[in-house]
């Protein structure tokens, strides 16, 4: 959700505060593969990853094409292997899918950085860092179990519109937004997937509305189909329920500021892709975390998920990326 | 004379409609029974399991303006392929119009040049479908794939893969869905408009006529004088327009431009079409087929939400259902002739 | 106004190259005003691509065309419907899902503003299929329902829906039966009266002496005939112009009656019946006998084929040698071989070249365990094309850019390879030239000698007369008559095939 | 000896090769030139924009390794597409196939077990495939694609959604994809043998040209003897069997069988065939051709990998290579007659 008075570049988030670790060292190319940018999410983990790398000149950052074929990235990946790069940061389609030749890269001694979808085996990275997909669940599941126990609704109808079903991710954040709302008594009533696009959002959304005519809280997956969920409701006229999101987007942050049907978000930020970046640098560079005691940096890094509401939407809003 | 019957003998096997059903034919009488068995089935299963949600007002009301964007799209689909080609473009062409149209540039100029904007770019778009395709002599399905291609890239250059919102000011698009008259939120009225005309432009018009003959036998066409590679490039165009007025409706539902709008719809366009007994050869088909074809596609999924079937068991039953429709429908056209 | 002796149409020196062949190199054509011009020439000569560039449907190379004292150039078809040329194709191109009356006023509609006035259309459409003799084909049927004959109509009724001056006519009476030639012709002779200008193709020369005026005959791509008188010119002498040698006899030498008597029966159907098509139908075919089948078109003998063939639902008992056939498999397994009515759709594979045309249906003969011995296939083929003088004869060329006479030899040839014990044969000279004729007759006649039966349905009758040894009447779907064909005449046969469907 | 040539008729239509040409015609020789010359064009580019990177043994490798999922499966497509029909459930087919060789009972078996388990499914769906269009006369369009659906929901439902990791002991699986021979990766092999058996199939037996008697004129192959129905259920069973072996390396390259294997090549795959000079109506077509159309698309991603072009404007040069591609080709075409 962008705007050109938005898209000024204020909001990417690549900083250096890393102390001396900034400063130029031994020259290192940094290859990076990621799925297609079709959607605002992964879009903001490349642009990231990209803006970071550009802010060190002792990185050669070389992307490969995305792709969202397992078949492509696989290809794609040896290619780098080939290239010998200095360091790979890797956000595989499939974790499981793409462990192979991640495998592959580590045992050539190309040290991966993996974000976010982890490879099942840990010979196949050096470091993992990533959001935190059950915690997001567990944190949308608290911000709706406790409300509405604070309301005191009996039965509560809620529902859940997750991201696209075959990804490990969304079976994660499903699984921890049953289980904390589990421990209010509270249990999904109905859930269907949608593929992270505004429109399959609306769809879904439009028909999820006409299946249940009271409806106490929603929680959608991700904030870019937010945009076509918030959309389905306005066109549907309800009000009788609120919406907590998930990802972080600055439009989910300014629709919790304006008020209305959408009243938090919890993050899964995609400012992973720049700690990637940074991580990859100095794991090639053989350098430790600056904060950290450790000479070295560590094995996997897994980012918080935060909850978003009017209270502290301010705060975030400089963080939230631009679906 | 005494060869009267024999020349206009009607083959058992192609079941020429009884004179009586005739004048309902081109509005889908007999021929389009079996599809209307189907949705009346559908219905059927929506009352027995959904006898609260099903009927509703408000869920027709939905699974109108679910059906409208594809639905329009749809009937550009039926006269490309009628006339003998095929669109594999008009997703990404629907795409690349919402997104031009939600430029910034374009959005300070108001809702009137937003939807011309579209439409333009919907029309442009098409009309070099149809120029490679009639001029270049391109396979329609390789060009139109190219099409598909590139506009997805172009959407996605132009609006840098962000969604773009409507502005506030540009509200009247999101009134299309919002504002409601008679109940029906007015882009359901540009769907039906956008059916109507294009029946009329199929069956009454000249035009319509030269359709069926470019895509049953263009050399017959071009030997009756027919300019067969002007008229191939009109189809194009006329399905580049259908996809600028999607674009519209679909700007109008979600709020957004996006390069990830549109996504799949080709194939669900020409699954209507073909569904509702447009040959892929071209030369035969008809909007009405396609239209009951789309609803059925929509009511399917609305019936599947409404019961809470999680989307493996939706596909399944999809395919089942796909194939049953199918065989109903031949078996009706079976019977009554 | 023109006077009737100053030619209308003068084309001269036209030359069209096609990859590979000069299909016209050279010709020359005057046709008057109010006369029937025959063209003539034999398969492959170079008829339908004159008179293709006449309808602006191809360029000329070389030549000029003068259209009433007018150089001309007709840059597409609609070039030439405006001077008022209309043309009947050989291959007749209609839209199969238009009705009639959008058919026949296609290009050309009755419309407002764009929009169709469909009451119009269908009312002009009703008058000139009135007029054609047809008023009982309704306008709004689809094309593609129609039998042959009646697609025939629909496209004179196209030409005549446009005002013209010049009627091209490539082998219209092909697709007709004997009571619908007449009709034809008496349309013809009402446009002559009217001043219209007929070009003519045909094969059938009797119909040449009836209807035409003067002649022009084509060999190889050039005239070698110029205006000769059309019922004064003595049929030798038109032969050997367009065959360029001399032909005695058409038919061939038939045994003596009762010959066949003792001979095996190789066919035996007993009480066929096709719903709605064929009654009843008894009959039997021997060992080297040919048996043709008369009637009028539709009477149910194409039907009487395919039911043999097992292609067609049907009751009733069909046996081979004595083992009943059941489907088209079982057909094919027992020897019988059928070369259907309409080539271009129910035989040929336009894309594949002559040779896998040939030895479609005889593929198993040149494989072992499905692989192929493609020497021998080419081989046979090839001997098949020399056999029936196909022309040209390289069997490698795609069988689309063969005239329709030389398509049809192919698709006899299909059977020829792979040898059959019976042989039905649905119009088997329908546009096959006089030369090519004699040609096909005697390879009939010899595959009978040599044992095989042979059931003929023609809707020419000297040729069913000519060639059968037995003749089986049909009318209406039933057998009204069986005898020796030497016992029948024309006349008699066109009575019993006409009494009681006459008005 | 001339006579090899002269049992297929000239793709070209009206323009017969010349003799010279004629010898390497089945192979792929002068109606293939414009791919061939695409081919080369896209070379060039990769040695001039990479030249460390682009002609190495291991990018080579790479490209080979890539096509040959999607090859395999282009190779059934081409006897489908040419046998008149379409399958748009080849690579539902495959995930299918791939996640009932993954599943824990199928693995207790081994790999031999798995690959013959992947070639059965494969074979199961596309006879099913075959048979509801052959015996239930549905369009190819409509049955495979509920086929497609039906398969895709199928194989989410027996995964459960996720993806299915080929067991350690079963490795022999993933050596297909490590193994080399004489540098190349075993499934490189196993793609060539396809193409090879194939080629052998289209054009020296029975079957073949059946293949191509039943796409030119169903009506004249019926008359002419062939049955007509078993040989379109036998054209769809073996483009199942050929998605039963992309499954088996797709298992090879990304260690696991998932539902989401295989989406949308279908599309690439038909791309590849068309582009490779079949014609969709059927009757015509080459296995070589598809290969080349194949590798071009292939070569393609590989170019704009090594060079790190983005998404969009990766795709708007894909389209725009499409379209230079297929103009090319026409030209040689036309050139060499
Ligand atoms: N489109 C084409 N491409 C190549 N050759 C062609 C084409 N059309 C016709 N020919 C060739 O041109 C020559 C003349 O064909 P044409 O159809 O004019 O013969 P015709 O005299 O009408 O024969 P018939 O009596 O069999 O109809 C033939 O050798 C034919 O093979
Ligand atoms: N596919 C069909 N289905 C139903 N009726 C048909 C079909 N084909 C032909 N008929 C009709 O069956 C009757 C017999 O046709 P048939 O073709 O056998 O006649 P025929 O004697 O062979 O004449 P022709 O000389 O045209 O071949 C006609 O009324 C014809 O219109
Ligand atoms: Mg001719
Ligand atoms: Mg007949």
């Amino acid at each position: 959700t962008s705007n050109s008075e938005e898209t000024g570049n204020t909001n990417q988030q690549s900083v250096s505060t890393g102390g001396d670790n900034d400063k130029p060292g031994t020259k290192v190319t940094i290859g990076f593969s990621a799925p297609a940018a079709d959607h605002g999410w992964i879009a903001a983990i490349a642009k990231n990853a990209e803006a970071q790398a550009k802010q060190y000149s002792d990185v050669d950052f070389k992307p490969v094409e995305p792709t969202n074929d397992i078949n492509q990235q696989i290809s794609a990946v040896e290619s780098l292997i080939a290239q010998k790069v200095g360091a790979l940061v890797i956000l595989p389609n499939d974790g499981q899918q793409l462990n192979q030749v991640a495998r592959k890269a580590m045992d050539a001694g190309i040290p991966v950085v993996n974000l976010d979808r982890v490879f099942p085996d840990k010979l196949s990275y050096r470091t993992w860092v990533g959001g935190d997909n059950y915690g997001m669940g567990v944190a949308a599941g608290h911000y709706i179990g406790k409300k509405l126990k604070d309301k005191g609704v009996a039965k509560p109808v809620i529902l859940e519109i997750q991201g696209i079903a075959t990804l490990p991710l969304t079976q994660d954040r499903s699984k921890g937004f049953a289980d904390a709302l589990k421990t209010y008594g509270f249990e999904v009533t109905a859930q269907q997937d949608a593929q992270f696009t505004v429109e399959s959002g609306n769809e879904v959304a439009g028909n999820l509305l006409q299946a249940h005519k009271k409806i106490d809280a929603l929680w959608n997956h991700d904030d870019d189909q937010g945009v076509g969920v918030l959309a389905a409701i306005k066109q549907a006229n309800r009000n009788e329920f609120f919406m907590v999101g998930g990802a972080g987007s600055a439009n989910a942050m300014r629709e919790i500021k304006n008020g209305g049907v959408l009243e938090a978000t919890v993050t899964y930020s995609p400012s992973m892709a720049s700690s990637a970046i940074k991580l990859a640098r100095l794991i090639a560079q053989g350098k430790g975390m600056a904060d950290l005691v450790e000479k070295q940096v560590p094995q996997s890094i897994t980012l918080a998920s935060e909850t978003i509401t009017k209270d502290n939407v301010d705060q975030y809003l400089p963080l939230g990326f631009e679906s | 004379m005494n060869d009267t019957r024999t020349l206009s003998a009607e083959p058992a096997g192609k079941a020429p409609a009884p004179a009586s059903s005739r004048s309902v034919r081109g509005l889908g009488g007999a021929r389009h029974l079996g599809l209307v068995a189907a949705l009346v089935l559908l219905a059927i299963v929506g009352l027995v399991t959904q006898p609260d949600n099903f009927a509703t007002s408000s869920n027709l009301v939905s699974v109108l303006a679910l059906a409208a964007t594809i639905g329009v799209i749809t009937v550009g689909m039926t006269f490309v392929i009628i006339g003998g080609g095929i669109d594999l473009s008009v997703g990404a062409i629907m795409a690349l119009a919402s997104v031009w149209a939600t430029t910034v540039a374009t959005q300070s100029y108001g809702p009137v040049v937003m939807a011309l904007c579209a439409i333009l770019v919907g029309a442009g778009a098409g009309a070099l479908n149809g120029f490679l395709i009639s001029y270049g002599r391109m396979v329609p399905f390789i060009a139109t794939l190219a099409m598909m291609v590139a506009a997805g890239g172009l959407a996605q250059r132009m609006s840098d893969r962000r969604t773009q919102l409507v502005r506030p000011e540009n509200d009247a698009i999101m009134a299309l869905s919002t504002t409601k008259v008679l109940g029906l939120p007015l882009l359901v009225y540009i769907f039906a408009a956008v059916v109507a005309a294009g029946w009329v432009l199929l069956n009454r018009t000249t035009f319509g006529r030269r359709t069926f003959a470019v895509g049953g036998n263009p050399e017959a066409a071009r030997l009756a004088g027919i300019d067969v590679r002007r008229h191939t490039m009109l189809l194009y165009t006329l399905s580049g327009v259908c996809c600028g007025i999607a674009a519209i409706l679909i700007m109008a539902r979600t709020t957004t431009g996006s390069s990830t709008h549109g996504n799949l719809y080709e194939l669900d366009a020409i699954a209507a079409v073909i569904i509702g007994g447009t040959l892929l050869t071209g030369g035969r088909g008809t909007i009405i087929g396609s239209i009951l074809g789309l609803l059925i596609f929509t009511v399917i999924t609305n019936l599947f939400i409404l019961n809470g079937l999680n989307t493996s068991d939706q596909l399944i039953a999809k395919g089942l259902i796909i194939v049953a429709a199918v065989l109903l429908q031949r078996r009706s056209l079976r019977s009554s002739s | 106004m023109q006077d009737m002796r100053d030619p209308l149409l003068v084309m001269r020196g036209i030359v069209k190259q096609f990859p590979g062949v000069r299909a016209l190199d050279g010709v020359d054509l005057e046709v008057r005003a109010g006369e029937v011009h025959c063209l003539l020439g034999q398969n492959g000569a170079g008829k339908s691509t004159l008179i293709k560039t006449l309808a602006g449907a191809h360029q000329p190379d070389e030549g000029t065309i003068t259209f009433a004292g007018q150089e001309v150039r007709l840059t597409g078809p609609i070039a030439a419907i405006k001077l008022g040329i209309s043309t009947i194709y050989q291959e007749l191109d209609l839209v199969d899902g238009l009705s009639v009356a959008d058919n026949i006023f296609l290009g050309h509609e009755k419309a407002a503003f764009g929009f169709t006035r469909t009451g119009d259309t269908n009312r002009a459409a009703a008058e000139l299929l009135g007029r054609l003799g047809h008023g009982e084909i309704a306008p709004t049927t689809e094309v593609g329902t129609l039998p042959p004959a009646g697609k025939q109509v629909v496209s004179m009724a196209r030409a005549l829906s446009h005002d013209t001056r010049l009627i091209v006519m490539d082998e219209p009476s092909a697709a007709l039966a004997h009571d619908e030639v007449d009709n034809l012709f008496r349309i013809v002779r009402e446009l002559t009266a009217a001043g219209v200008a007929v070009v003519y193709i045909s094969h059938r020369l009797e119909e040449i002496r009836e209807i035409g005026d003067r002649i022009t005959v084509l060999k190889d791509g050039r005239t070698v005939a110029v205006g000769l008188p059309a019922r004064e010119t003595p049929t030798r002498e038109i032969i050997s112009l367009m065959t360029g040698r001399d032909m005695e006899n058409v038919f061939p030498e038939r045994p003596a009656p009762g010959s066949h008597d003792g001979r095996p029966e190789v066919l035996r159907v007993e009480g066929l019946t096709v719903p709605g098509v064929v009654t009843d139908v008894s009959f039997s075919v021997r060992e080297g006998e040919i048996v043709g089948l008369a009637g009028l078109v539709g009477s149910g003998r194409s039907e009487i084929l395919e039911a043999v063939y097992g292609a067609r639902g049907c009751s009733g008992r069909i046996e081979l040698n004595g083992a009943p056939v059941r489907g088209i498999s079982s057909a094919v397994r027992l020897g019988i071989g059928l070369a259907p009515e309409e080539r271009k759709a129910q035989a040929l594979l336009m894309d594949q070249s002559v040779a896998g045309n040939i030895t479609l249906s005889g593929l198993g003969l040149y494989s072992r365990l499905g692989w192929l011995d493609r020497k021998r296939e080419l081989a046979d083929a090839k001997a098949q094309i020399d056999e029936l003088d196909l022309r040209p004869a390289d069997p490698s060329r795609p069988i689309r850019t063969l005239s329709g006479g030389n398509q049809q030899k192919a698709v006899l040839a299909r059977w020829l390879v792979n040898r059959r014990k019976l042989l039905l044969l649905d119009e088997p000279t329908r546009g096959v030239d006089v030369g090519a004729r004699a040609d096909l007759y005697a390879v009939i006649r010899r595959l009978a000698d040599e044992g095989i039966g042979v059931l003929l349905v023609s809707s020419e009758l000297p040729e069913v007369l000519g060639l059968a040894d037995r003749v089986l009447v049909i009318r209406e779907g039933r057998a009204v008559h069986q005898s020796d064909a030497r016992d029948l005449d024309e006349h008699r046969v066109l009575d019993m095939i006409m009494e009681g469907s006459a008005l």
